[in-house]
């Protein structure tokens, strides 16, 4: 069955609200607008107010009662509207959802999902398309998930509500439209990274919004003669390690991909445990794709170029591939 | 300014806005695109009661405001098409209109963001004895923000020379004021913060320019801030993406019966002071004006994408030159 | 509670926190230690008000407020020695009690931060129809935060069942209220959020308890929540650092004349219900508890260093196990 | 002269204030109060309640309202308590001090200091011991400065404030009791990483409060026969990769010390960065020693446990010695 990444997540909404009385949604515009990217379109029809529960404009009180309720047992679906918005709110994250568990000597748990879009593409400029998922994985006590496919759209969500732990899904608002076959199988693990596409001379890491031009970029380079494997990584926190330098290990060489701002990006631990767990099976230094240290761009051709692209990546393969130790 | 400017005023901005959706329709412009259009009597009215370099601090629905602050409709639409003759040298967008030689300070598109830089602008005037007035413009939704809280206090506390000013326009995106405040009496709200608080028919750019000047003359006094709430109406959806399902589209017909052009014009008609060939006359007047910028716009140069990374920091060797 | 209950808590948390003071001399107790003597009285009133499975949200300055919600002197010692018999397992020290068992949420440092928390309490229970209230304490310097006012409009909005309770002591660490608030009575701020609001003296544990229990029956009612300023007083400095140069030795003193341990001690004298020996007895008596929960403290065990990185994420091994 | 860090950064002030009457300070209890590390001790006394500016409790809007008064010319230095509370005033950083000047085409200068303490060792536990410095780092159109000696802390504050774009200085609250001598001459540019000490068998690059104790790792070092090159980076953004790397390029071996939590730490980018540009001279793997991922622990032997000592430190450095590649 063929559905876009959109559906998939109302889908993953609705059955979870339907499976478990505890589950709650709450945020801005879910209901009456129907959802500012349309996930939530339907819902408050189906499950009424006290479940779609629209907010005031008040990101800080509604995360941190989403911690409350989550605290008191209850299992809560916040939406910010976009990642840009969450800044208002990260004095709860942080300080509170992230902590209380810890700071409470384990009697607390904050089984809490945050879901939020991220993600540049769509000449919203400078205060709207921030991809700041790769830094909130600095923090520890809450897990961080970048679902890339229809199937982690669809997926991911009831894991991480199982999850005792507060779980932040990114969800890039260009794949909202992204459309795929939903596999029968069952879905790896939320914390395994999963190799989208196998090769043997290098490896490619990414997530999220960038999964697809790293595929694309894959398909150029094997026409050149070069088989990249390429690793989704699904989760930013924690990394699975063990996936990634398993293909690093293999191909010798490595790319990292990803929408962030590159100083402190997350390409910058992936690429520090690279060389710490690979260090002599490199071949060549790790190499990083990211967007460019400037706030975004409203016209459209200084957006794109902020931005990974197809062909940077496959550049910065080339490079990678060019170099020998 | 006279009744007759303010009315063109208005339709500037409505013809303006018009043209700005159509654009829109054929992809010259992107991002995000938040229509002003019913709501023209506010920022005429708002703007009428200031002085040139007074400081306006403004949302993503600001095409009206700076419009009326002397930003030309030619910059304003160039940076909507990402021009570098853009008043923001394309680099904002619909968003983030700027134009510092008329003290346009933006063009903030998180809610509640402007309005602490705003309580900082005047903070500067304040301790430098210069008099001038900072009009901060944001919307109902916003109140629900603790910024809006923390800037109020501030403010109050602190005697600067700021005029919140609300534009309840009874809807956030698509939730209605009655669902996202548990007191829907905004001016008893504002007034608990101590500080001087009215409302205004925002549709009527008279009443609006009455109300501001009273909040401007008593923020000059030296009294404090001042709190204004102009009671408006989109007629448009919230933004090109919007599908309108939480208001019925008699709410929208009813207000619309209200439009603040018409109410101006009418009013012009039986005080003799327009006719039927002066209203075309404005109308093509604006129109015109509007084509001039859309050429313009078209006409326009792009930023070279190696410049991508400049504005980030000052450039020393710009910052000579300038 | 009796009244003679009331004065013995007083008591109780006065004699804790002269202890815990003495032992921060000591180095036995470290990091940040905020005492509430002088405002024991909001503490016992407020909990003698509520169920016992009501929920409580409180601040840094908790030590009272967990006593009183029967969490034990020993395990608010051992915490603050850092032991692994402390309340928070050593983790959390003074500022971080948590007692899930007797519904104490908390010990939070972040001002402002407990309060949307207590909302989400309230709404986990308003959603499935449990009877129950949340109190949330928090100092009049919090409600300048932008949280206050976005917490107390969505339990409002939301008509959910929680006590939003201010203890105004007067000051924020060196800032008075006046120098923080523009509008400085605080129930008429609260009011214009649309809840219902009153305030009580705060250093007469039997006024609390009034206040307190009308407030309790309002939402217990369902009428949404309830704010409460209690008007008290600290007599110590903000915290062990502060060397107190914001306020003068002569408005301490006069404000120790109303000590609410006094107040109510000469009360139950009048009333033949206490006379000097049964003074003594209970001072013993909580002496008696506070050096058993020292010794016990002196007496605890450090949590094993490689366990370092627990309680980061939920131990699946634990989780089955408890 | 002897001075400790904190009437340094005084005298800074002081300094600031009479040379420019567009300075002003504000904050909360920096007045009345005298400063809640005691470093704006007498200045109300001195200049007054208008440029020592007491505010309520509201980070997110005297942060904004720096910005606005530097929007507007004047060269605010606001100072938030500490580092825990600014995550509140996060979005008026992100999304308007460091934009503002690229939303506007460059029209508009943010000529903002933000000064805040930073770091734990004080058992004050999980909201009030953060170590966000690094992270800061990440977010193009502010920089970030980290002193650690009372040079440092009496000469960064004029730089910052004549710069036209938002500095965040990081203090560490352990440093302020700390003393030492002020030098004559002219300090380095505030964007220049310094060599503490020289060695030449191994880089040790640091800042802030870990200097002390990878200075004394070094001298540990020393008596094993093990020369260190300590660098104090002085600098997070931008990082003065020239110096940093020319270090590394003579040692061939690099351990970065931070106290950051070490996923998307600052010694990620480092790390990153050092692999990207010596790789083939690096003779070991960029070590790497950060806090345990984990919310600060009230208990002093825990927290001691997180932080990184000079025993984890000198650590680090034999390993990185012994390896060869
Ligand atoms: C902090 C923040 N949250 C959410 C949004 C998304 N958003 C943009 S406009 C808007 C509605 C604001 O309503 P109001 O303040 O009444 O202004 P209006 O659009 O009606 O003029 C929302 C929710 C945002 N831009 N910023
Ligand atoms: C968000 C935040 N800002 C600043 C601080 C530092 N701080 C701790 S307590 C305090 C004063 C709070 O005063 P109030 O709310 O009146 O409570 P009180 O201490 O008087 O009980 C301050 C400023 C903090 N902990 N959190
Ligand atoms: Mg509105
Ligand atoms: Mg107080």
């Amino acid at each position: 069955m063929s559905i876009t990444c959109r559906d998939a997540m109302r889908e993953a909404i609705r059955q979870a609200l339907i499976a478990d009385d505890r589950v709650f949604m709450m945020g801005e515009d879910i209901g009456a607008y129907g959802g500012c990217f349309a996930v939530s379109k339907g819902l408050l029809a189906e499950f009424g107010p006290d479940r779609i529960r629209d907010t005031p404009l008040s990101e800080s009180a509604f995360v941190g009662a989403g911690v409350g309720a989550a605290m008191a047992g209850m299992r809560p679906i916040v939406e910010i509207m976009t990642v840009n918005f969450s800044l208002l709110a990260l004095d709860q994250i942080l300080n509170n959802a992230a902590t209380l568990r810890h700071m409470s000597g384990g009697q607390i748990g904050v089984p809490l999902v945050i879901r939020m879009t991220t993600g540049g593409g769509r000449q919203l400029a400078a205060q709207h398309s921030h991809s700041l998922e790769g830094w909130y994985a600095h923090i520890p006590g809450i897990k961080v998930l970048v679902p890339a496919t229809v199937d982690d759209f669809r997926h991911m969500l009831q894991p991480a509500l199982d999850d005792p732990d507060p779980v932040l899904i990114f969800e890039h608002a260009l794949l909202y439209n992204a459309e795929g076959e939903l596999s029968d199988g069952p879905s790896p693990p939320i914390d395994k990274a999963v190799v989208r596409r196998a090769g043997k001379d290098i490896t490619l890491i990414t997530y999220g919004g960038s999964l697809a031009k790293t595929v694309q970029a894959a398909e150029l380079l094997a026409a050149e003669g070069i088989e990249a494997d390429v690793i989704d990584l699904r989760s930013l926190r924690p990394l699975d390690d063990a996936t990634y330098m398993a293909s690093v290990r293999r191909t010798h060489r490595a790319v990292i991909v990803d929408e962030g701002w590159r100083s402190g990006s997350i390409s910058a631990e992936l690429s520090a445990r690279i060389t710490e767990g690979a260090f002599y099976e490199l071949d060549a230094p790790v190499g990083r794709v990211c967007s460019a240290e400037v706030p975004m761009p409203y016209a459209k051709h200084l957006e794109e170029a902020a931005l990974p692209s197809t062909s940077s990546i496959v550049a910065a393969a080339r490079e990678a591939m060019a170099e020998d130790a | 300014m006279s009744d007759l400017a303010m009315l063109r005023t208005m339709l500037l901005i409505r013809r303006f806005e018009e043209r700005a959706a159509q654009l829109y329709g054929e992809s010259k412009i992107r991002g995000f695109l938040h229509l002003c259009i019913g709501e023209e009597a506010v920022a005429v009215g708002v703007s009428a009661a200031l002085e040139p370099d007074d400081n306006v601090v403004s949302t993503y629905r600001e095409h009206g405001h700076a419009l009326v602050r002397g930003v030309g409709a030619d910059a304003v639409m160039a940076e909507m098409f990402g021009r570098s003759e853009g008043c923001s040298g394309g680099r904002g967008g619909s968003m983030h209109l700027f134009d510092v030689q008329h003290r346009f300070f933006g063009g903030n598109a998180i809610v509640g963001g402007g309005l602490p830089v705003a309580v900082g602008l005047a903070l500067a005037d304040h301790l430098r004895g210069v008099q001038r007035t900072t009009v901060c413009l944001f919307g109902e939704g916003a109140m629900a923000e603790g910024e809006f809280h923390e800037s109020v206090n501030l403010a109050t506390l602190w005697h600067l020379p700021v005029v919140f000013c609300c534009e309840n326009n009874l809807y956030a995106m698509g939730s209605a004021l009655t669902r996202t405040e548990a007191n829907t009496d905004l001016v008893l709200k504002a007034a608990a913060y101590g500080l001087a608080a009215w409302s205004a028919d925002g549709m009527d750019v008279r009443a609006v320019h009455d109300a501001m000047r009273r909040a401007v003359t008593t923020v000059r006094d030296g009294s404090g801030p001042v709190f204004v709430e102009m009671r408006t109406y989109r007629f448009r959806a919230h933004s090109m993406y919007d599908p309108e399902l939480y208001r019925s589209k008699d709410e929208v017909a009813e207000w619309k019966h209200r439009d603040p052009i018409d109410l101006e014009v009418g009013r012009l008609r039986v005080d003799g002071l327009l006719d039927d060939a002066g209203l075309s006359a404005l109308q093509d007047d604006v129109q015109r004006e509007v084509e001039a910028a859309v050429l313009a716009a078209e006409n326009g140069t792009d930023e070279p994408v190696e410049q991508l990374t400049r504005h980030v920091y000052a450039d020393a060797a710009e910052e000579v030159r300038s």
